[in-house]
């Protein structure tokens, strides 16, 4: 996809990724993370990931943002006051950034690039092709109108997807299905009104949670 | 199923009984009976026995393990024929000792059955891996017994015994492991004592020096040598008597077996060049400092407990002199010793139990309130202290005997060691007679007088106590069962270069 | 995450920094071509991290609300009561 | 008939009394007394026969190690036995009366038989090891019979210090015994000698001496010499029957006997010989001047024997044997006589032991006087006594083996003659101090036949045809005028002397502090026991608390606890400084992971 457009979609990444960060107000800071996200799944979609970009949108920006305005709403939280910048914790905070940042720049550093960019590496229908009739009758099942829109020159990502996902990874969705799962039960028996909940103890507990 | 898989199968059976509800004190007594009896016939049946190449009357073997070639192997030669003697009567007095009515009995007799079985099995099986499998059985009830049924601070002793015998166990595992691997010869890795005392001799220096270390310091921690002592008297002041009368009459001697049986016959050069100074070196530690300990003790169990400490120091001198009067010497003492002093141990429990308290200073005057018990605590004292006619004196001479043979004229270490150790019979005297003075003797004091000593001693003494005697008045009943000769006695290996001694002639030897 | 001190926003970092995650893995993805096609397995993993993480914040904010109900607070450098 | 019988009467009546007759007193000192008189019979009977044998084999370990119980019966032994069984009849005879009251009579009697049993076992022993079995078995009895009535301290203290004596001694004895196996492999005399006789002298002559040195160390121990004589005064505190048997005849004597048994090794090196000779004369010196200042009449008797030991062991030391043992077969009944005398008198004063509280008793208690005068004169070599001749004997040889010494054996033998007479006449003469004195009688028949029998030997026992008789050692010494008007002038000049200070004397009239408190021995031994026995156990004792169980063993388990309580500081429960820490984590991880390689 073009340069312009690919810079632009990454500062509009990064440049609300830190507005997150620096905003004071959780609000602001959560819609700053939609947009972030947003343009993520652009960049997703650049890269010819369309599933993955959708799913982006869909899950992220969708559920995930819904379910933090709808919680600062309800705990009606609000402007972090500005009373003491604790200045070692910052300073630690950027260290690590900063160091992290570091590291990942020296590998970059000294990695050979091979491919500059997106269109050194076109997809190959022809290849691909020729490679799923090779193996056409070993028995893995083939989505049809993936192989058919190969032959057009289109990459059908999503049956792509699908046909990866049931054919290798077919155990790993069961058990993602069963930690979703669990992860519901968990979230209804935390949110419970009346639920006894361990240290909640009307005794005020402990003296630490008298901020 | 040979009568060596009896000895120890029953009191394993007998304990988990007694866990299950059967009458602690008649099951005890039932099967340390069965024991003792077994032993005697094991005893008069073995000195009809020729022993075989390696010196065993009898050996059986039933493979577990293929590759790593553990066996269930039993035998018994005349060292471990004393011991099981030892364990054997001890573990009968124990049993008559403690009251059937005692607070914990159930976990009291059992714990004495457990460790009666281990000692047994550690001192029977020629295979390394049970000969330590066992010890470490008999750990665990010694733990328990005096960690719940002690008196005084108790849980510290308690933990305190058991730390520190654990990591002396796994100093001893490393050592075992290392000789196992070494000295395994051709066929695969294998357990079995007999096999490895043939492989033993031809390590390599280097390799023996560590072994040796990890086995002398293993085992120096299992018998409280000196520097590893200080968990001895806490342990012993606070564990009940049977507890006391166990650990220090039998399974101490798990190390001083040990050593003897692995250390100083597999490993020849090793146990010739710097071990032997240390070792000569540590037991005067023994003999001196912990003797000097012994003497500024105000208590009668801390003393006792530091006196058997001392003894070791002994039985260690007679383990340096590398040859058979030596060791026959310590192997004497090892049994005299366990008799007198769980004798002793006893007597100090019943002291405690019906006078109240065991503190010199507030002890006085018994002899005349209790002149029965009094005689009794003096044989045993007198036992423990030397008193030709029992059988530790016949030990001692013994030892002193062995470190002056191959004396031929100039002092060596070995020789000055023992003149030393001498001093200990001096030491030894004094504290005991102290005792004896303070307790017995002398006006009656607040405390003793109005307690009258109940009956139950007098037959576990009278049968120590003749146990003393016999051996001290027949020293030959044992020895004829071990190895009379220089070459065939372990440790000897060493100085089988040095020409056989026989009286009238100057010998000449290699220099010690 | 290291400087803000609510967990709300703590909770936010970390879609964050998954996000970048799922970045890296889907360039990896495209430009590694399997077969001709770019490879799907770094797709499949990126699949995995959504769906934990979408579960992980749901668990997170469920705390979140359980803690403010109980502490009044969340503010994380008072919650240290696990600290003793 | 054979000496092992010598060996099992006593042992059977120990037995007999420990098992059978512990109720009854009378009737355990029956069997006592029987087994005693049996072992006398039986010495007469054996007087003639010479013969060893091997009775038990004790120790046999191949041909390394042979330890047997040997008998062996030559004339040594055979004059040792006659005076052991002797005395030992008498005293048991003499104790009959004297315990007639005590409660624990059976437990005399027994340890009594049981000190037969260890003495005769000495005599006959016929290898060191075997000797030293006995040697401690007699300082057992002898704790026992000194601690007899236990219920009082000081008696219970008195045991214990002689047998830690004693066993000092028998530490030096011991580490003789090992030099002597470990030069010659064997530890029979016979052994020993012809090992000697072999040729092998002069290889170590230093050893020999050292090993010599070493022996001699027990018979300080046993008869009580120089540095290790603080207990025989002290174990007066025994019934008095057992100092006359134990502390005056037979057990003292021992350290002699063994000393003429290993006569051929103090020969063989002459170093020896000189430091034992030395030791018994400085003995003799010491004990004779305490003895002047004593007030208790066992203890100057005690400190009598001791001087007199202290002639024995000189002259051994110079050389003579046989003087040592005629000195000590005198020796051995009119000392005896002494102390059963001293033990009649104490028994008529109802238990008074201090010579200033009795005097007239000349009048009251003749028997007595008679018999306690005859072994006085016999002490003090009054001429033609059996003590003259021995003592006579022993003045010869010490003229011509060391001029100083000489002088030395003169001077005691005056302060001898002075303390005795000093004794003779405060006791027997003058008024009674006390009305105990005042109505003492005479004892009654059993006590005073043994003071008969032994005043008769004390005075016969000297000439030469008695002598044979009686088995004794002859010394080979020839008439010296020179040595008998010595010893005549220092036996009067003493005796006057004596008699005139202390005729009428209500109290000691001069108190010499230094010899009154025994040269401040025991004062400097208690000291000695106080500070570098307990004092360096107590440090030993907190070293070790400190060091082994602090520092070795605390230690470590501090070092753990130290550790673990490092990591609880880093759980702070600030989430921040958890992340912060994992960042850390991530950026060392990936820094050694890709940069290091």
């Amino acid at each position: 996809m073009p340069l312009p457009l690919f810079i632009l979609f990454s500062a509009l990444t990064l440049g609300f990724a830190v507005a997150v960060i620096a905003n004071r107000n959780p609000v602001t800071a959560a819609l700053c993370l939609v947009v972030s996200f947003v343009g993520l799944a652009a960049l997703f979609i650049g890269l010819s990931a369309f599933f993955i970009g959708i799913v982006q949108i869909l899950v992220y920006a969708g559920a995930v943002m819904v379910l933090f305005l709808f919680i600062i709403m309800l705990m009606d939280i609000e402007e972090e006051e500005r009373k003491h910048f604790d200045r070692l914790r910052t300073a630690g905070g950027i260290a690590v950034g900063i160091g992290v940042a570091f590291l990942i720049g020296g590998v970059l550093w000294d990695f050979d690039y091979g491919k500059a960019s997106l269109d050194d590496v076109p997809v190959q229908f022809e290849a691909a092709i020729t490679l799923r009739e090779a193996d056409a009758d070993s028995g893995i099942v083939r989505s049809a109108n993936a192989t058919a829109a190969l032959r057009e020159g289109r990459l059908k990502d999503v049956a792509l997807v699908g046909e990866k996902l049931f054919n290798d990874y077919n155990l790993h969705l069961q058990m993602i299905a069963v930690l979703i799962l669990i992860a519901t039960i968990g979230v209804v028996t935390l949110g419970k009104k009346d639920s006894p909940a361990p240290d909640s103890g009307s005794s005020g507990g402990d003296k630490a949670s008298e901020s | 199923m040979g009568i060596l898989d009896i000895l120890i199968i029953l009191p394993v059976l007998a304990a988990a009984l007694i866990g299950f509800g059967a009458p602690a004190r008649v099951t005890a007594l039932a099967t340390a009976g069965v024991n003792f009896l077994a032993s005697l016939y094991l005893f008069f049946w073995c000195r009809g026995q020729v022993a075989d190449s390696a010196g065993y009357f009898f050996r059986t073997s039933t493979p577990i393990a293929e590759n790593p070639g553990i066996n269930w192997a039993l035998g018994v030669d005349g060292m471990a024929l004393v011991l099981v003697l030892l364990t054997t009567v001890v573990t009968l007095a124990a049993t008559l000792f403690t009251k059937g009515d005692a607070k914990h009995a159930r976990l009291l007799f059992s714990s004495i059955l457990l460790i009666a079985a281990g000692a047994l099995g550690a001192f029977l099986s020629t295979d390394i891996f049970f000969f330590y499998a066992f010890h470490e059985l008999a750990l665990v009830p010694t733990f328990l017994g005096i960690g719940i049924a002690g008196h005084g601070d108790r849980k510290a002793a308690a933990w305190k015994i058991t730390v520190y015998l654990g990591v002396g166990s796994m100093v001893l595992l490393i050592g075992l492991l290392g000789l196992v691997l070494h000295a395994s010869g051709a066929g695969g890795v294998t357990f079995d004592m007999v096999e490895l005392m043939a492989h033993g001799a031809t390590l390599g220096g280097a390799t023996q020096n560590w072994i040796f270390a990890g086995l002398f310091i293993g085992f120096g921690i299992l018998v409280s040598l000196f520097p590893f002592h200080s968990w001895a008297a806490p342990a012993y002041a606070s564990a009940p008597t049977p507890i006391a009368m166990m650990h220090a009459g039998v399974l101490k001697k798990f190390g001083l077996y040990g050593l003897l049986r692995l250390a100083v016959p597999l490993l020849p050069q090793a146990s010739q060049g710097w071990a032997i100074n240390l070792l000569l070196l540590l037991l005067l530690g023994n003999i001196l400092w912990v003797g000097l300990i012994t003497i500024a003790e105000r208590s009668l169990d801390t003393m006792l407990a530091n006196s058997s400490v001392m003894h070791m120091g002994y039985i260690f001198l007679g383990v340096a002199c590398f040859n058979v009067v030596g060791s026959s010497g310590a192997v004497l003492l090892m049994f005299a010793h366990g008799i007198s002093i769980a004798l002793l141990f006893g007597l100090c429990g019943k002291l405690r139990d019906d006078v109240g308290t065991v503190r010199f200073d507030m002890l006085g005057g018994l002899g005349s309130v209790a002149p029965g018990f009094a005689f009794v605590f003096g044989l045993g004292a007198f036992a423990s202290i030397g008193l030709p006619g029992f059988a530790n004196f016949a030990g001692e001479v013994m030892v002193f005997l062995g470190s002056f043979k191959d004396f031929g004229g100039e002092i060596g270490r070995l020789q000055v060691t023992a003149m030393l150790a001498v001093w200990g019979i001096v030491i030894s005297a004094v504290y005991a007679l102290r005792a004896y003075r303070n307790i017995f003797q002398g006006e009656v004091s607040a405390a003793s007088d109005s307690r009258v000593i109940t009956k139950g001693w007098r037959f576990p003494s009278y049968l120590l106590i003749a146990a003393l005697l016999i051996i001290g008045c027949f020293p030959n009943l044992f020895l004829n069962l071990l190895p009379s000769t220089d070459s065939a006695v372990p440790g000897s290996a060493a100085t089988a270069s040095q020409t056989s001694d026989h009286h009238g002639h100057d010998h000449d030897h290699d220099g010690h | 995450m290291i400087i803000r001190r609510s967990a709300l926003v703590i909770l936010m970092c970390l879609e964050i920094m998954l996000s970048a995650a799922n970045l890296a893995l889907v360039a990896f993805s495209r430009f590694r071509l399997e077969a001709g096609l770019p490879d799907y397995d770094g797709q499949m993993l990126v699949f995995f991290v959504i769906t934990v993480a979408a579960a992980e914040v749901a668990v997170g904010l469920a705390i979140v609300v359980a803690l403010f109900r109980s502490r009044r607070t969340i503010d994380v450098t008072t919650l240290t009561s696990m600290s003793h | 008939m054979s000496p092992a019988l010598l060996l099992l009467l006593p042992l059977l009546s120990v037995v007999v009394i420990f098992f059978g007759t512990k109720w009854s007193g009378t009737l355990s000192a029956l069997v006592s007394v029987a087994s005693v008189a049996g072992s006398l019979g039986v010495t007469l009977a054996l007087f003639s026969t010479d013969s060893s044998m091997v009775a038990m084999n004790w120790i046999a370990l191949g041909d390394v190690l042979q330890v047997d119980i040997g008998l062996r019966w030559d004339r040594l032994a055979r004059g040792m036995m006659f005076v052991v069984t002797l005395v030992g009849t008498l005293v048991h005879v003499f104790s009959l009366a004297y315990m007639r009251e005590d409660e624990a009579k059976a437990r005399y009697f027994g340890c009594l038989s049981l000190f037969m049993f260890s003495m005769t076992g000495i005599v006959l022993a016929d290898n060191l090891v075997m000797m030293f079995i006995f040697w401690e078995l007699v300082g057992v009895s002898s704790y026992l019979l000194i601690g007899h009535w236990f219920t009082k301290a000081s008696a219970a203290d008195a045991a214990k210090k002689a047998f830690i004596t004693n066993r000092i001694g028998d530490f030096g004895f011991l580490i003789g015994i090992l030099m002597l196996f470990g030069l010659t492999g064997t530890v029979s005399f016979t052994g020993l000698e012809n090992w000697l006789a072999g040729g092998h002298a002069g290889a170590s002559a230093g050893l020999l001496t050292a090993a010599a040195l070493c022996l001699f160390c027990g018979a300080v121990g046993k008869s009580a010499q120089a540095p290790l004589h603080v207990w025989l005064p002290d174990a007066m505190e025994g019934p008095t029957p057992v100092s006359a048997l134990i502390h005056a005849a037979t057990m003292v004597a021992a350290g002699v006997f063994m000393l003429v048994r290993v006569g051929f090794l103090i020969e063989a090196s002459e170093t020896a010989g000189l430091v034992i000779a030395w030791v018994g004369g400085f003995t003799a010196l010491l004990a004779a001047l305490m003895a002047t200042q004593q007030d208790d009449i066992k203890k100057i008797l005690a400190y009598s024997t001791l001087s007199q030991l202290g002639y024995m062991v000189m002259v051994v030391g110079l050389g003579s044997g046989e003087a040592a043992m005629f000195h000590l077969y005198t020796h051995a009944f009119f000392k005896a006589l002494l102390f059963l005398g001293a033990g009649a008198i104490i028994y008529a004063c109802h238990h008074e032991q201090n010579i200033w509280k009795m005097g007239g008793l000349k009048t009251r208690m003749p028997i007595t006087f008679a018999a306690f005068g005859i072994g006085t004169l016999a002490l003090i070599a009054f001429p033609f006594t059996s003590g003259f001749f021995s003592k006579e004997a022993i003045l010869d040889i010490a003229l011509h083996e060391n001029k100083l010494l000489f002088l030395i054996a003169a001077g005691v033998a005056f302060l001898t003659a002075f303390y005795m007479s000093r004794l003779l006449v405060v006791t027997f003469l003058g008024a009674p101090r006390s009305e105990h004195a005042g109505h003492a009688k005479e004892v009654s028949v059993i006590m005073f036949v043994p003071l008969l029998i032994l005043a008769f030997l004390s005075v016969v026992a000297g000439y030469k045809p008695v002598a044979e008789l009686l088995q004794a050692q002859l010394p080979d010494v020839h008439w010296n005028w020179f040595v008998f008007f010595v010893s005549l002038a220092t036996m009067l000049a003493g005796a006057g002397l004596g008699f005139l200070r202390y005729l009428d004397k209500r109290s000691e009239p001069k108190v010499i502090p230094v010899l009154a408190n025994k040269f401040y021995f025991d004062e400097a031994y208690g000291w000695a026991v106080r500070n570098l026995q307990d004092g360096l156990a107590w440090v030993v004792r907190g070293l070790d608390a400190l060091f082994i169980d602090g520092l070795a063993v605390g230690g470590i388990t501090r070092l753990t606890e130290g550790v673990g309580c490092l990591f609880r500081r880093v759980i702070t429960g600030n989430l921040q400084a958890y992340s912060y820490l994992f960042g850390v984590g991530v950026f060392v991880l990936i820094y050694f992971t890709v940069f290091l390689r």
